[in-house]
């Protein structure tokens, strides 16, 4: 283990749990009525696969994000206090306000675009791909989407056509097991999602998306390929929604012990655990980590908090460049 | 009557219609588990009602939601599809605007497409833009589709059902922030006609015209502006295709004065018909301007201050009509 | 070889002869201007696909077409004289000249309907077959589809509620190898479509379209495997779109030497030779059944070109219920 | 100037904007390689041209190719692309509506996307009513979005140049049957800009508002008129968003009538949109009723008489103007 690897992997730890202790904060915020507007999604339990994806990205690839961005986002580095305050609708938001929990793009960062339609990325990061290929850039375009996406046409769709273009598109699966309250086996005819990669002559692998280190390892390698113009991927990362859809849904309709199995499962707490078992992290350090986490989200939500919203009539601007 | 919510009234219509045809079936994404457990939502309780066969949780796929509904409609059966929000029919409306509003009129009127579109919409609940889209001028664009937009519980059932044993494709609109308003409604196989509105407050100085919760927008300013001495006649379209233009028509022939109000966007939004009505069929008896009180061309947005400045107010109503007289 | 097949086999060459003078005829009347309305489009080097799957339905089997309908219609028994009418939009067309060529429906065949937007029939087949389902039928709904619209998002949502809720949908591509003037490679990332199946856990296969025998022999297992409920079928048919992809198309794009080669593979012509070469077809048999073919394709052609057009105000008709 | 085709006006846009932009490509279903050997089809020779990385033949797959539009314009790129028919926008349109339109706005302002949509649209190509279906007003519905729509091989070309050239999503609404029109459109990059109506025929008795090919049967009536003393006036919008409506409400100030002629059906059509801003900020001015002069709501009838009636003609735009004086 070199010492840029055992570098990196604590970067990942840090972020691991910087995206936790966010999307909690986020949860205590909803529980409070009128405190945040709108509906919360979270990416809880998930964070690996965002984490390990998004640090096999060079700084010129681009994401496309979905209804769980903010995993993604702090991933790719965006700052927790302009998520917060976009997230609360403040002007200082990082899109003004005009987007809310669920739209945030950070162009800044490579993070192209989010959308909320539900099968909708694909073709967009599609569009991103041909043009990086167009541009002769040896860079790709990463998106996610869920389980519950791969049954939207428009994912058929763009897989196609970036097969057949060899476009350079890592298209990661995040199956969490569920599409909003259908679990795998109601809404999905196949065990399996990175199956289907056959069906275009892409390449398609299945990995332990609560395992950060193999996803990492795992979406390097396809990464590596898209950028050398072997065309697409398909990189399905297993994982589960700790919280449920979103932040009114109290998960009535899963199987208790799926939950508690899962539990057992944290994805950052398994990090935690193996990056001290490894002798890389010490119980002082994993403190400090937290400790900074925790501070950076309480700095995010008290300058969400006393940023002002927007004007209403600025509600009449970006619309047209 | 029963008393109870607009989501519990269209619950009933569509227990209702499952008790009663066993053609009907019922289906989209989450009717049957949902994560929402409330019973105020639609389709409560109906899987455990009625069982798998006919209460049909789908995938993530609207064109084949709808294609479900289209193929199953030709084959008899009375379809009742849900469309999660309302910008998602744009993903159905290969289905819907090309087939089954038109696959009948193609067939020379040999095969017919009984078939019933839910959707969920809303411009009111702090999910932006790609949630909140009312499109309901363009299904009343297109021949062949009728379209329903209940404005209080009793016309959720009645409007409903009648969509429901209606021959014809046809989409009822549900505002998602209404399903928590509560009001009257019927017990058991009651039907609203559809094409046809209703005075729901007569006055003699101003029309103004409305649909879904834009209906209770409008009954606000009435009721400001009778404390001003002025009387306002609210109409409640009910159903926006077959349009009830004789009751337009003759309201504004009455009052001689007409306002439009509706939450989705004003450039070429349903009350652009409704105005053009007026000006071609009603011009003799128009004493004003028309004004249409509607949503500025933006998409919706999503900061809160944002989206109540978007969204037309009683008080906006209100001085388009003082504007006139 | 019994006498029932022998007579099922003569059935099917009337078809195919019948199909191809049909065809033929309209091409001949598309060439004179002002005789046919509109652009047509036909199969004419398909037919064994459509006879020999049609063949292998029963009565109460649904059938779902798109733009290239022609033999679908006829293999299924619609009556020459009625499409000819339709197709020159004449009140006495199976659909009163409101369909023209592209949209026919003969719903007392059990030809549900027919759609030109490429890719919708898989989807409207999935309602139908849920309605046979629903009913506890034992028949199945039977779609085609081409090479070009498996591209179609709604070709995947609909293999994948159909494999999901194992709904009797047998989808048959006929894989002509163009879509418009888009060669198989240049429009899809994959050499055989039947691979497609596996992406749903459904049964795929392909068979060679230009044989007859073969089409109705793999259509026949696969339809029983579908109306006893063992879920959807996929039947890719390799097959050849002899006239280009509608009549104005003069093919300057495609090689020469692949016309030739399929020439040679005329479906129509092949099965002729083997039910000769196996004594089941005499040279006065042949005759006959061509003549036949001829007459009956003059005949509705006389009656189409007598009939009346609807009148102008007709088109305010059959649009609502 | 050049005298060409209508088509070949928009093969020279398309050059003109290919040769002197690298960020320009094309895409579509047979924008390269095409079926039709017609040097009249607007993509004819660009393959050869300008090679397959920058003339795209796509999959039958309307929605990738508007992500792949929407995708590439974030990136920086100007993609053109076409979809086949109108009524298959159906398919694209959760990608043209929902992003295109609505992915900047939510952005805050960061990001733009400067697409074309070139859309082959008409009612009067014998094909039926899933080829041929006029949506310009959805979009026209929709913000964030311009839509033009011209009616002459200049405009084909100037306003083409414009939309690629333009940071916003612009869809470009082609009638084939006008393909084969001729007349003269400036050579190189010449530009018309959009949201500019145009007076294509002055006159002084009554305001005829058309688009597309509707002008054509706009002018035809205005000559006839003509001929009976009749004083018409034809404004050809040309871009249907933004609307030019201070052209609008000028022309209908001064003649005091409005008349609004399209392809499209009457229901929710743009005709409505233009009614209703007479009636709104031209109603002193009126002297008649409006009339819309439209398609009725019936899908595009197949058979050629049909087809006939169901098309607006010269006769019923003449008819509608004398109605009024
Ligand atoms: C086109 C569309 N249809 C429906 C929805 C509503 N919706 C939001 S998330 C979701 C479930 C998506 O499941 P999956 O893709 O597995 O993502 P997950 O929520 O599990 O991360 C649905 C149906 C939507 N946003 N977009
Ligand atoms: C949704 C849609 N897009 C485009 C078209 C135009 N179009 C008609 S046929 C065709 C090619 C289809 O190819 P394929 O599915 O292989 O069928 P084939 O014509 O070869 O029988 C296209 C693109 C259409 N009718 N519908
Ligand atoms: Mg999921
Ligand atoms: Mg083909």
């Amino acid at each position: 283990m070199s010492a840029k690897n055992a570098a990196r992997r604590l970067e990942m730890y840090s972020k691991l749990v910087l995206c936790r202790a966010f999307e909690d904060k986020i949860s205590e915020l909803a529980a409070e009525r009128g405190r945040l507007p709108g509906m919360q999604i979270l990416a809880t339990g998930q964070e690996a696969v965002a984490v390990g994806v998004v640090q096999a990205l060079s700084p010129e690839d681009v994401v496309v994000s979905n209804h769980r961005s903010h995993a993604h986002l702090l991933a790719r580095g965006a700052e927790p206090g302009l998520l917060m305050a976009e997230i609360m609708g403040k002007a200082a938001g990082i899109n003004k306000g005009k987007s809310g929990t669920l739209h945030m793009a950070a162009p800044e960062l490579n993070v192209l675009m989010t959308s909320t339609v539900v099968g909708a990325g694909p073709p967009l990061a599609a569009g991103a791909a041909f043009a990086l290929q167009y541009a002769g850039k040896e860079a790709l375009a990463a998106v996610f989407f869920g389980d519950g996406a791969a049954a939207e046409g428009s994912v058929h769709e763009a897989m196609n056509l970036a097969a057949l273009w060899r476009l350079p598109v890592l298209f990661i699966c995040e199956n969490n097991r569920w599409a909003g309250a259908q679990g795998l086996a109601e809404h999905c005819p196949v065990e399996s999602l990175s199956q289907r990669a056959a069906a275009y002559a892409m390449i398609g692998e299945t990995v332990d998306g609560n395992d950060a280190d193999r996803v990492f390892a795992r979406a390097r390698t396809l990464a590596e390929a898209c950028r050398l113009g072997r065309g697409p991927a398909l990189l399905e990362a297993r994982t589960y929604r700790m919280r449920g859809h979103g932040e009114y849904d109290r998960q009535h309709y899963v199987p208790k012990d799926e939950i508690e199995r899962w539990r057992a499962l944290d994805p950052v707490e398994a990090y935690g655990r193996r990056l001290t078992e490894e002798g890389l992290l010490s119980a002082d350090q994993d403190r400090a980590v937290r400790g900074q986490a925790r501070a950076r989200v309480l700095e995010a939500v008290a300058f969400a908090e006393q940023a002002p919203y927007p004007a209403p009539n600025q509600a009449l601007e970006d619309l047209w460049a | 009557m029963t008393k109870g919510t607009f989501g519990q009234a269209i619950n009933s219509a569509l227990d209702t219609a499952l008790a009663l045809d066993k053609r009907v079936f019922v289906a989209g994404e989450g009717v049957g588990v949902s994560i929402h457990a409330d019973p105020n939502m639609p389709t409560s309780g109906l899987l455990a009602k009625y069982g798998p066969e006919r209460v049909k949780d789908t995938p993530v796929s609207e064109a084949a939601i709808m294609g479900l509904a289209v193929g199953a409609a030709a084959m008899g059966l009375l379809p009742v599809v849900e469309i999660m929000f309302f910008p998602f029919i744009t993903l159905a409306s290969d289905m819907l605007v090309n087939h089954a509003a038109k696959l009948r009129y193609l067939s020379g009127g040999k095969t017919s497409f009984p078939l019933t579109v839910r959707v969920k919409a809303g411009v009111n609940f702090s999910a932006g833009c790609q949630h909140s889209h009312n499109l309901e001028a363009w299904l009343a664009h297109c021949p062949g589709l009728k379209v329903a937009f209940p404005s209080n519980p009793a016309d959720a059932k009645g409007l409903l059902l009648s969509a429901i044993f209606d021959p014809n494709p046809v989409v009822v609109v549900e505002e998602m922030p209404l399903y928590w308003t509560t009001g009257q409604y019927p017990k058991g196989d009651q039907r609203a006609p559809l094409g046809r509105a209703e005075v729901v407050r007569a006055g003699r100085e101003c029309t103004v015209v409305a649909y879904g919760s834009a209906v209770h927008t409008a009954l606000a300013a009435a009721e400001g502006l009778a404390q001003k001495g002025l009387s306002v006649e609210v109409l409640d379209l009910r159903c926006l295709a077959p349009l009830d233009r004789e009751a337009v028509l003759g309201s504004v022939r009455k009052t001689g004065r007409l306002v439009v109000v509706h939450d989705a966007n004003k450039t070429c939004g349903l009350g652009a018909e409704i105005a053009a009505l007026a000006a071609e069929q009603a011009f003799e008896s128009l004493k004003a301007p028309v004004r249409r009180v509607a949503a500025p061309d933006i998409p919706v947005p999503f900061s809160p201050p944002q989206e109540r400045f978007n969204r037309p107010d009683a008080r906006a109503v209100a001085e388009a009509v003082e504007s006139l007289v």
